[in-house]
């Protein structure tokens, strides 16, 4: 789960992490007013979880009261990478000596935290990390140990970072990692972390990334998710509990198990097809599950036609039948069927379907044969 | 020979007495594993259909002499009694539950690198079946039959979906081993692979990954350097967009890291074939092992 | 650092286990203030440092205010082993269904936290080990990792704890364990802990020692110091940093090093003398120190004889001849003593001594002559 | 031959720029030893009298090649740069630091206990002399020689006293050994003991405990089953009260154990030869070495 930039300096700010005081706004006139509680010039910051908000015109610096609402008005509703702008955070302009770069990130190759710490803020890291890769300090931390106050020093050095605060970055660090562990964060960066005039380190920008299997102790986290920048689909899928995530494409694509929808959706693309979802209808999924599944995939106006693929473990081939059949039942599905059903009763399964004639729906006996299929019927 | 699991295997079932983990522990009795006891706390001196239940892995160890542990507990519980069998004496630990979280993951994998005796596979896997001898978790066995092929994945339906294509061809499996798709699994590629070309029955070796991470990455270099045997590798998510998190907690394309495309160059800059279909990857295994 | 009972539950309540209602008084009229706050039945308990208050009269039960007085009365001045009463705690009498026994204890020998469980609380723990081994279930947790929620149960039915109260004596061994690392104590016990017919999981009695070298980290812990039980001369020890023991004998010792001093004690006593204190002057000790060091000795009026047994290694001997010539002019002390000053500039401290030729100061050349000569001194 | 410090020592102090450890880096250099550099954060850069000074002890480390650490900064950050020297790469590590925190020594202990290659001495100790070689620490060096004892101690100057009267019976020393006060050493007398056993220059071990913990007792066991060498043992503490901390941290009788009585018995009960006093415990050393 991605945080906006205001929720993860709200995160930050609880761990004891100095961030510039802010408000959040829905609306032109709820920005300005919020712009004159905290002072000019302050930061009108688009709340899109994406990088490069600035350079897009979704930052600005305000002024005056003219300036905070023309520029609140021109943000909202902004179109930034695909996403749309519901939120502004307003914040005090921050004065600024240096700019640095601080991230932890679950390293999966060391199975450790990761922490960089870097001189070059304000500019995107993998850019640092190929012109300058000497600017990049990094180390990671044994996560039964944790996080010692040697390692912020040795960052700090390694870094090169002004002498008069290494023991500041340092700390910031620390409250960084105890953010990232308590939080149960897959990601917190700070860039810019900022050295203020008067030597103060602040956190003047937040990306974090929970982790969505530990929000459960997190209810507070929970509460967080964006719904009004989901996607509808999405929504929906998730309120049926199922695995979805949208695509570009108009083959529907539904399938049992991640890896095998994964691989669903490679052999439609090596088909020439373009696939409108992933879905997982899961390991056991039951009859009223691939109903869901069907209302989810056919929401999208899109689709031209879909693709059940299904190889039953747990799954049973004969309970899919069912749901489908339901499905069309209920739904009356305007575009064609391709349907792969293999595994566990699976001849009952292929049975069920043959007898029940559904309207469209083409059997196919392999993966390979029922992408081919789907791709034709879609074009 | 087979890896991970055999007819020395001697199961004990953390949450057996769930509907989910009575189903399976009966399934893999029923396969010929040798379930000798559960773990439910509160529960010690019950019995699910003659496997009798402890209240702690200490007990079930010390009563039932358990060697493997099954973990079928929800996620909140998991990482916990993983490193209860570990403490309990267990040497290899096999976690089925899905959506544990990652810093208990962490910590759990940490932990277990302290005492190198024990294994953890998973979680989040189907397990681990070695066909004719035992089968541990959740994969249905009736697809696969004893054969010289070692598969390991981090997908279970997509294990399926290979298995059932070299079986299709003729070809069984030494053992199947589900690594899991969580972003921390205890067990990489590269310690099965390991195992596999340690085993003189497995002749051929195929992988089969999926994006995120670089498991599959780590597995490349390890073939070149230490693996005798010929590997096939399968790579799922060329379609996946960044980002977004493809049903695995470990399935997501970050930035430019953990691509499909970059995986399979990996692979083949390594000189392992990557097939890009599972039946792709069934013809390569058939030329393989008819030459 | 010791802490009395009320202190001890008060540190336990921080962390969320659950103790009586209680409160301190230091006189009879508080007393029974705090009884009719607090509703009768309740128990008037002596605040002494020592087990065995129970058996001794330092524990009683109050039915009304009558009886509170009187108690309280009787409990406030009295003498428990040589320690006299100057604080009760007052609280609710608690239900009891079930006594249990937990302790953490630094195992010095595992280098790890040791975790004590017992279903036969009330009693003397190493009695229990004694009579009923089997009824104790231990384990050791690693620091690293922390206590796990396993931990508890297996402690709890490896000790036999009744069934339905498992998970909620697990979950208090956890807290536990978190007072005991984040308090840095030596050992937490709690004996009795009671499970009340409610089957709420009570700490009746608390025993906590804190680690004196982590009460930087812990202000407010710092603070809990009971000066008014410590004895004047040790307290007068700390004020001038010196490490300071009462002893009960009548020969004043006085050393630099820890392991010296106490092999001075024992040599002394095997001479046939009885020690007055251990006083440890430390490494590097400068005049001051011992000028000082020489005051806190002979406030204490059994003193008959004072041995000085300085063997030098960053410690100068010049330095300790200079010190001890300053407190003889300052102090001008009536009882002999008996200097052995070896090591590091040995010979000039030496002369110092000899050439000051102060009173009824002797020289000796070993340690074993010079505890000789102290012990014939003092008869 | 010696242990643990030697002509291949080659030391950086933590704290070098402070008083103490300013004073007793040189007295150490002037020894013999091989004092490369020190650490201070904020000072790198600097030096003590042609010690370079680095901010932390990676730099220290690729700088200057120190292989032994000298732990010299005030308590609340002793136990942080124990761990940071480890980091390093630094395999010896000598804290000196009175006063360091249980629980941190507990997770310092803890954590070098992974990484195997490293050892511990201290905190809380003198160090570590190994006459004509070198000297790391606070023991006044000018009272002990070249010679065939090895001399293990919690105490400082207890440690000089024996040598000292080792030394007016004309035997010299291969090491001289102080494992500290402290309630968590992190080196035991077994530790060193096994190290004196190794160390060909040794004839005989002489190792002076006091009360408190069970190092003595678990010594004692330890000499029986593997030590092949003579060795005498001293005790203090035996006229200590119980539960009082008699200037170690680590010296405290608590309840009925770790009495002096108890530990003397011990090591007699396992064949150690206990002298009473120091001056008997010489007395010892003269006789078996005569024999």
């Amino acid at each position: 789960m991605d945080l906006l930039e205001y929720q993860g300096k709200q995160l930050l700010a609880r761990h004891g992490i100095p961030v510039p005081k802010g408000r959040v706004a829905a609306n032109s006139e709820a920005a300005v007013a919020a712009a004159n509680e905290i002072g000019y010039p302050c930061a009108i910051k688009a709340q899109v979880q994406i990088g490069g908000r600035g350079k897009l015109g979704g930052i600005k610096i305000a002024a005056n009261e003219a300036q905070a609402r023309e520029q609140a008005s021109a943000i909202l509703g902004m179109d930034i990478r695909g996403l749309t702008v519901h939120e502004l955070w307003i914040e005090g302009a921050s004065s600024i000596a240096s700019e640095y770069y601080a991230s932890i990130v679950l390293d999966r190759a060391a199975k450790a935290p990761l922490v960089l710490l870097s001189t070059r803020g304000g500019m995107d890291i993998e850019q640092v990390a190929e012109e300058t890769p000497e600017a990049i300090a990094s180390l990671h931390v044994d996560p039964l140990l944790g996080f010692q106050a040697f390692h912020g020093r040795r960052l700090a050095y390694e870094a090169g970072v002004d002498g008069d605060v290494v023991r500041a970055v340092g700390a910031f660090l620390g409250a960084l990692y105890a953010t990232f562990v308590k939080e149960e964060a897959m990601l917190v960066e700070v860039n810019p972390l900022v050295i203020t005039p008067e030597r103060e380190v602040v956190a003047l920008d937040a990306k974090v990334t929970l982790d969505d299997n530990a929000l459960y102790r997190h209810p507070d986290n929970a509460e967080l998710r964006d719904l009004s920048a989901e996607d509808p689909q999405e929504r929906m899928a998730k309120e049926r509990h199922l695995t979805f995530v949208k695509l570009d494409g108009d083959i529907g694509i539904l399938g049992n198990g991640a890896g095998l929808v994964m691989s669903t959706l490679d052999v439609v693309a090596q088909h020439g097809g373009a696939p409108a979802n992933f879905l997982d209808a899961g390991g056991g999924a039951k009859a009223e599950a691939i109903t869901a599944a069907v209302e989810v995939i056919l929401s999208n106006p899109k689709v031209k036609a879909v693709l059940f693929n299904i190889f039953g473990g747990i799954t049973r081939c004969d309970e899919v039948a069912r749901g489908l059949i339901e499905a069309f039942d209920q739904i009356k599905p305007q575009v064609p069927f391709v349907v792969r059903l293999d595994g566990t009763n699976g001849v009952e399964g292929r049975a069920l379907l043959e007898e029940a004639k559904l309207p469209n729906v083409h059997a196919a006996a392999t993966m390979d044969e029922a992408a081919a299929a789907v791709v034709e019927l879609a074009k | 020979m087979s890896v991970i699991v055999d007819r020395e295997t001697r199961l004990c079932t953390s949450g057996i007495t769930g509907r989910e983990g009575t189903f399976h522990s009966l399934n893999n009795r029923a396969y010929g594993t040798a379930v000798v006891s559960g773990v439910t706390p509160g529960k010690g001196g019950q019995d699910v259909e003659g496997i009798p239940v402890f209240d702690t892995f200490r007990e079930a160890v010390a009563q039932s002499d358990a060697n493997t542990a099954m973990i079928f507990v929800p996620p909140p519980f998991a990482a916990d009694s993983i490193l209860e069998a570990a403490d309990a004496g267990i040497t290899t630990i096999i976690a089925i539950t899905e959506g544990i979280p990652a810093h208990d993951e962490l910590r759990v994998y940490t932990q277990l690198k302290r005492t190198p005796a024990v294994r953890l596979i998973g979680p989040n896997c189907p397990g681990v079946l070695s066909p004719g001898k035992a089968n541990v978790g959740i994969i249905p066995a009736a697809f696969f039959r004893e054969g010289n092929v070692g598969v390991v994945s981090r997908s279970g339906t997509l294990t399926y979906q290979v298995g059932n294509e070299l079986a299709q061809r003729g070809f069984g499996n030494s053992s199947i081993v589900g690594i899991g798709g969580d972003p921390v699994p205890g067990s990489s590629f590269v310690d099965i692979i390991a195992l596999f070309e340690a085993d003189p029955e497995t002749e051929l070796i195929v992988m089969s990954g999926e994006i995120g991470g670089s498991g599959e990455e780590e597995a490349a270099e390890y073939i070149d350097q230490h693996v005798s045997k010929p590997v096939i590798a399968y790579i799922a998510g060329f379609t996946a967009p960044p980002g977004k998190t493809m049903g695995h907690a470990g399935a997501i394309v970050s930035g430019t890291h953990g691509t499909a495309a970059a995986k399979a160059a990996a692979l083949e800059a390594h000189g392992v074939r990557v097939g890009r279909t599972p039946t792709e990857v069934a013809d390569i295994a058939a030329e393989i092992l008819a030459g």
